[in-house]
């Protein structure tokens, strides 16, 4: 893995104060413990990887950053003061954008309006005011053209989208209305190589201009190829917060697996999977 | 082996679609189908009455009062939600506007919007237990159902002193000027007129059979183009159908899902008060039994019109259309020479078979499978 | 001729039945042209739409049962107005000839209520419930609130819906919950008065039943001494006697001068025995 | 920074749970909070004589005519369908017995499966249309509902000879050897013995005051384990869970989704077609109103049991009880002091504050937020 | 890219008859051609990836081999005969397994009872003849261990496990019940590393076992780590097939992003994403 990246990388600065902080978060399902007291925290400008196992509890731990779940026990603290966002519609208004894992979208409802739902733009003002059709159709159609994917209309139903269009459309709308922080749950799992190397690019671009990007990732070369900071999460609980030429691929794969041993794959796969 | 830099506006992976194609599958006009066939089979099989003015306004009033009632319910069911219990608020708040109107001797121009406000506290109740307690909307306005009918019955013995029916209105609101709005039929003059003319048939006496287009009629479709224009139109419309398409996903992108179904609830309930208020100036009464299975009635014609039960998917102008065809159907009976014994089969005969139509239509002409 | 016929119940009502059957055989027997309709539920709006429906249709004789002056009235008033002669059946005899009805064949309801609870009474009933499978519908009402000026005792209404198999258990417990209770007035023959009979029988009391109408089930009943009489209003008659003269008037303007007060008529168990038969026919 | 080698047995992610809330997390078992809390209200409420040997028959069984249906309904429900003809199928059913019996003249033996079979063959295509069309269940059995209830009334006429009542059906039945499994009481000497130990109440001639239990109270309770068998212990039951909770992927899994599907519209038919012959046993006739509105409360009793209207989740034990629930209301009232009029009041009161409950409960219970 | 690797890999023997054979396959949805006439074949005993740009059809194509598509035009074969499969359960029957890039689970349902959905294992006979949950349950905690996810236990609700838990539920599942042919659609999207090397190390398995695996990706490295040939598709149709060792990564990756150039990410993912 070279350090020599084309990408700028942002300076973590201890001095700057994170945007979000996340303090000794447990997360309760019923009898199911997620989360078992994990820290966190978001500077603005750099792009922080949240890695892990499967079920680790990554996603509930960013669910929980931006208000679809309330903490079991835990503090938030956003921009410094205490907060708890009830409904990730206060989230996003705080200036939180995320692409779930399951990219929260409507299967019946078209590209444009799925990417506009819950901040649709208007023209017209007082009782002519409504939604204009034809700038969110546009904005779509060029966010998703950014991102190399050449919708065939903006009308088409989400649900009969390929996996990887499905995805781009829930990233090219975080970024779209991203303001201060930009969660992004594992984005370029069902994309193209194309896709994946715009959506890398993206992060870089938007870390520049002074957001701080959440990363999730299992791919090892992905999150070192953007990632200023690595906290790697296990069984629930955190195993540490690592900085870029910290840590090399290989210790950080080791930690993403739980320390458990991998099937016989390095030859082919030259260290990182 | 590298392909041509792709071109959006001629992309080989689209092929040609015709207009008709494209206007079917919009769910607002798969139930045009069904009226269609609905009206060629009466015209075979009913008495030419059926499609005079006369006989058109008759069965369009039903359809109409139907109809208010079916677009509230369309607008809540694309929201994901259902509302069982607007029969009885129909009756309920009938005996809501009868009391202002007979019992305390308010004016029109404070009983109905009294009578709107209270409704929508109703629907409103409905809409909050269903949203704080996480149960299915069924249930919950099932027991509204039950609640609201009863109190009818129990409101109406009280404000006409034992009786089940409240009379009388249709007297003291005669001379109110805002009655016309609410009740009869507008453009009496241009009818007459029309009568004189020729151009709509007359009794053997001389009076035109329509002395006017009931305000019903008129209602019906300003309710459904407003409701067409909100739902593709505005971003209410956008959320109404994200909150019922998926309420999870829709509140994780940032719909305030709940705000969304309390106000759907408010709009069902207010519509079932107008179609109260018409009826109980129209008719002069109201009785325990008024809208008695509306509920029902207004989804089926929902559904007809192309709603999902699931949410998520429907249109306001299905539901228009949805309507006239259960209005045709209803009516239509009486002007054909069939044996009432055999009604119930013919309704359901026509449904089943209107909307299968419907369906198969829209199908050949989207080639879907 | 033709004549349309547009009434509140149901086809698949068994009292409507008859009231239709009536109308059938004197369509045969006159050779008029007969259309017969009625709203699904008791629902007076849509009732009042079938009304206009049949008058545009501009028959020579209209026939209609009229349980709600002021919803109807605007539709018998257009009707009168465009020179349709119009008589009353079952319901609103007397409301209807304020319009200009030309005249009624029915029983009045609440007068037939009054008969009924003065021989309840008279059998020694101090207690009753009065049955009401079809809460709202006001002729209904009519009936139990006549039935209480007649009884002049105690008199529960029971509402219920109109399932035998729950009207039997709430008559049941409503008979365990007060050991006063001696009498039963049920609104309906099948769907509330045979259930009625089966809870009487179960809890081996003593309680003297009745019914509006009949069945042949509950006039089985009255022959066996389960159950005191049922109230007949010869609802055929009804059906029979309008189309009847109403084809006569449509052939030679021919109206007779009154209304035909077709019940109440007392049926028990002297009577009971004969009518069982042609109630099984749907005659009456 | 290594982890612990992962420790199935004794996993640091699950907090140790009281069975309690084990429990409550079945949908099984969801709503015998609902039974405890009416039978609370009612004990304080009502008259004694409710919860003697005697009343507590009077409302089971009501509720196990309709549980038969609830259960049926629960069953398709939980696959993802509706089924709204089943209270005009009990009509239905019951002319096809009558006829079968009085017409034809046929024993029971003969009659009672020809009943099942026809009644299936209806479900059947019910269920065919379904499948076939992709229209919503709730549309294509709710013209079934007109059609059959529509065809009763035609079908009696012409049995009767003009009646809408068929009669006579006990006295050709009474010495049907088959008769005692569908109709009257079970055990009627344990009873009698009861009677004479003085446990149970007698009228004063000393004979029984309840002679046997009503054999629809043994069919319900055998269902309900069936069904709930059925659901839980064999294939079939997973792939009633699987169509129902997404029919899509349940086919892609390899689950016949279709048959599954037809199979439970005609075992929802068959239902009822037990009820109509139950009943039409027990009254000895049957008319054109049997089962009105039957597919209402059968749907109602299935969700306060628990289910889902959307399909995939939901028991039959829940509508067991949610059947249990609704005969108690319905019934309970009349032995109340209650003014008589706030009847649906009340009923619908009643339904709404145990469906509450049950979830306020299990919530509680099982730490859900 | 190392081509020592430590995999067999299958010899693509041309002699033996192919299990399935898709000859010009086309699909159109309504005015939407999805697929514009793809020919493929899959062999016992090989791994043949599917590779192509997001929406250029290879989920459309291999629900198409699984029988959940009919072809618009074109002809299956299945061991040599012309076959169409009308259900999903009819290619089950035949011995097609398959991964959906959705999963096909029922998220309301327990993780043992959407393994065993369709084919669930039963115990007594006749009349007595029922699910039996307990080896059920056993089944799918064992299977589910073997891919490295330590489930909490078998009656978890699939709807509340994480992304890679569920994914591993699927492929669990095709595994154990693909008898001939095993269809993986980006069957490691969600996964971590360690479940990664796992599903790799599986498909070497069942491959050298004689079933033919069909495996579509947009990793790169994954492809080439494991696959014997590799089909590339855009938009709707098939740009060629290639043996393992006739092409190099980097065209691999071109021809997978359509030929278009990707962003500025080479450097730092060394040549490939
Ligand atoms: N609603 C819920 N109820 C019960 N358990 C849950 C719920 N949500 C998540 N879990 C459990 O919590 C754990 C963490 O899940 P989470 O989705 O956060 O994992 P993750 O790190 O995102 O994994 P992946 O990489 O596979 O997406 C999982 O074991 C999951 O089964
Ligand atoms: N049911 C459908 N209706 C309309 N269009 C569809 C439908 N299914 C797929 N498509 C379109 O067909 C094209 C191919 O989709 P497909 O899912 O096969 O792509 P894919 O190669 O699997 O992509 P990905 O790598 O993103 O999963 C896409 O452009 C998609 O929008
Ligand atoms: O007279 C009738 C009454 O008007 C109502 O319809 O119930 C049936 C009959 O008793
Ligand atoms: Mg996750
Ligand atoms: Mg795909």
């Amino acid at each position: 893995m070279s350090e020599d990246s084309k990408f700028h990388h942002g300076e973590v600065k201890d001095s700057v104060p994170p945007i979000v902080q996340m303090k000794n978060i447990e997360k309760h399902f019923g009898n199911i413990i997620a989360l078992a007291g994990v820290s966190f925290d978001i500077r603005p400008g750099e792009c922080h990887c949240l890695l892990g196992d499967n079920g680790a509890g990554k996603s509930t731990f960013i669910k929980t950053m931006s208000g679809v779940h309330q903490p079991t026990h835990g503090e938030i603290l956003f921009e410094g003061k205490p907060m708890s966002f009830a409904t990730p519609r206060d989230s996003m208004e705080a200036g939180i954008a995320t692409v779930f894992q399951d990219l929260a979208m409507i299967p019946l409802m078209s590209v444009a309006r799925n990417f506009f739902m819950g901040r649709e733009p208007t023209k017209g003002r007082g009782l002519t005011k409504r939604f204009d059709v034809e700038q969110a159709n546009e904005i779509t159609m060029t966010e998703m053209r950014k991102m190399g994917i050449n919708l065939r209309g903006p009308d088409q139903a989400v649900g009969t989208l390929s996996g990887g269009e499905r995805q781009t459309v829930a990233i090219a709308r975080a970024v779209y209305f991203g303001a201060k922080v930009l969660i992004l749950d594992e984005p370029t799992s069902a994309l193209g190589v194309r896709q994946t190397s715009n959506v890398l690019a993206t992060i870089d671009k938007v870390r520049s201009q002074g957001v701080g990007v959440v990363f999730i990732s299992h791919n090892v070369r992905h999150a070192l190829a953007v990632g200023d900071r690595f906290t790697v999460l296990n069984r629930g609980k955190t195993l540490g917060t690592a900085k870029r030429g910290e840590i090399s691929p290989e210790e950080l794969q080791d930690l993403m697996a739980g320390g458990q041993e991998l099937a016989q794959l390095e030859g082919s796969l030259e260290g990182t999977v | 082996m590298s392909d041509s830099a792709p071109n959006f506006e001629a992309d080989e992976r689209i092929k040609a679609e015709p207009l008709i194609s494209r206007l079917m599958k919009r769910p607002e006009l798969g139930a045009i189908a069904g009226v269609l066939l609905v009206t060629i089979f009466f015209l075979i099989t009913a008495d030419s009455a059926m499609f005079t003015a006369s006989g058109i306004i008759n069965f369009m009033t039903p359809a109409a009062q139907l109809g208010i009632l079916a677009i509230g319910a369309a607008l809540l069911m694309i929201g994901g939600e259902f509302d069982l219990s607007i029969g009885s608020m129909v009756a309920f708040s009938g005996l809501f506007f009868g009391v202002c109107v007979m019992v305390w001797g308010l004016p029109l121009i404070v009983a109905i919007p009294l009578t709107f406000v209270f409704s929508a506290c109703v629907g409103a109740i409905n809409g909050f237990i269903v949203i704080r307690s996480g149960l299915p909307s069924f249930i919950v306005t099932l027991a509204f159902l039950f609640i609201l009918r009863g109190l009818s019955l129990v409101g109406l013995k009280w404000a006409s002193g034992g009786s089940t029916q409240l009379r009388g209105v249709r007297d003291a609101t005669e001379n109110d000027w805002l009655a016309p709005f609410f009740s009869g039929d507008a453009f009496p003059g241009f009818f007459a007129w029309l009568a004189e003319a020729g151009l709509i048939e007359t009794f053997q006496n001389g009076t035109p059979k329509v002395p006017g287009m009931p305000v019903e009629i008129l209602w019906f479709i300003a309710i459904a183009l407003v409701a067409t224009y909100v739902l593709l139109r505005t971003p209410i419309g956008n959320w109404i159908f994200a909150a019922g398409g998926d309420a999870n996903a829709a509140t994780n992108s940032g719909v305030p899902v709940r705000k969304v179904k309390v106000t759907l609830f408010m709009v069902t309930a207010c519509c079932a008060a107008l179609v109260a208020i018409i009826t109980v100036i129209d008719a002069g009464s109201t009785d325990a039994r008024r809208g008695f299975q509306k509920e029902f009635e207004a989804i089926i014609a929902a559904v007809i019109g192309g709603c999902l039960l699931t949410g998520g998917y429907g249109s306001a102008i299905g539901a228009f259309f949805g309507s006239i065809i259960f209005g045709m159907v209803v009516i239509g009976l009486t002007y054909t020479g069939f044996d009432q014994d055999w009604f119930q089969v013919f309704l359901g005969g026509m449904l089943l078979i209107a909307v299968l139509f419907n369906n198969a239509i829209r199908k050949r002409v989207t080639g879907e499978r | 001729q033709d004549i349309s016929v547009v009434v509140h119940g149901q086809a698949n009502d068994a009292f409507w039945s008859v009231v239709k059957a009536g109308v059938d055989q004197a369509a045969a027997d006159t050779g008029a042209n007969v259309s017969y309709n009625s709203p699904e539920t008791f629902d007076m709006v849509l009732m009042s739409q079938l009304i206009d429906a049949a008058v545009n249709e501009e028959p020579d004789g209209l026939i209609i049962s009229f349980p709600d002056p002021d919803a109807l009235g605007p539709s018998v008033e257009r009707a009168i107005s465009a020179g349709i002669p119009v008589i009353t059946i079952n319901a609103g005899g007397a409301q209807a000839a304020e319009l200009g009805a030309a005249m009624h064949v029915g029983q009045d309801e609440y007068d037939a209520g009054v008969a009924a609870g003065e021989e309840l009474a008279a059998m020694g009933g101090t207690n009753a419930i009065c049955v009401n499978q079809e809460v709202g519908n006001i002729s209904l009402d009519q009936r139990c609130a006549g039935f209480e000026e007649g009884f002049g005792g105690t008199v529960t209404v029971l509402p219920t819906t109109n399932d035998p198999a729950e009207i039997e258990s709430k008559v049941a417990a409503a008979l365990a919950s007060d050991e006063s209770i001696d009498t039963v007035m049920a609104l309906g023959a099948s769907t509330a008065g045979e259930p009625s009979v089966a809870a009487v029988k179960a809890s081996g009391r003593d309680v003297n039943v009745a019914t509006f109408d009949l069945s042949a089930g509950f006039l089985q009943s009255v022959v066996d001494g389960d159950a005191a009489f049922a109230l007949d209003q010869q609802q055929y008659l009804q059906g029979y006697l309008a189309v009847s003269v109403m084809a006569l008037q449509a052939k030679f303007g021919l109206m007779p001068g009154g209304d035909v007060a077709s019940g109440p008529n007392l049926i028990t168990a002297d009577k009971a025995g004969q009518v069982i038969e042609l109630s099984a026919q749907g005659i009456r």
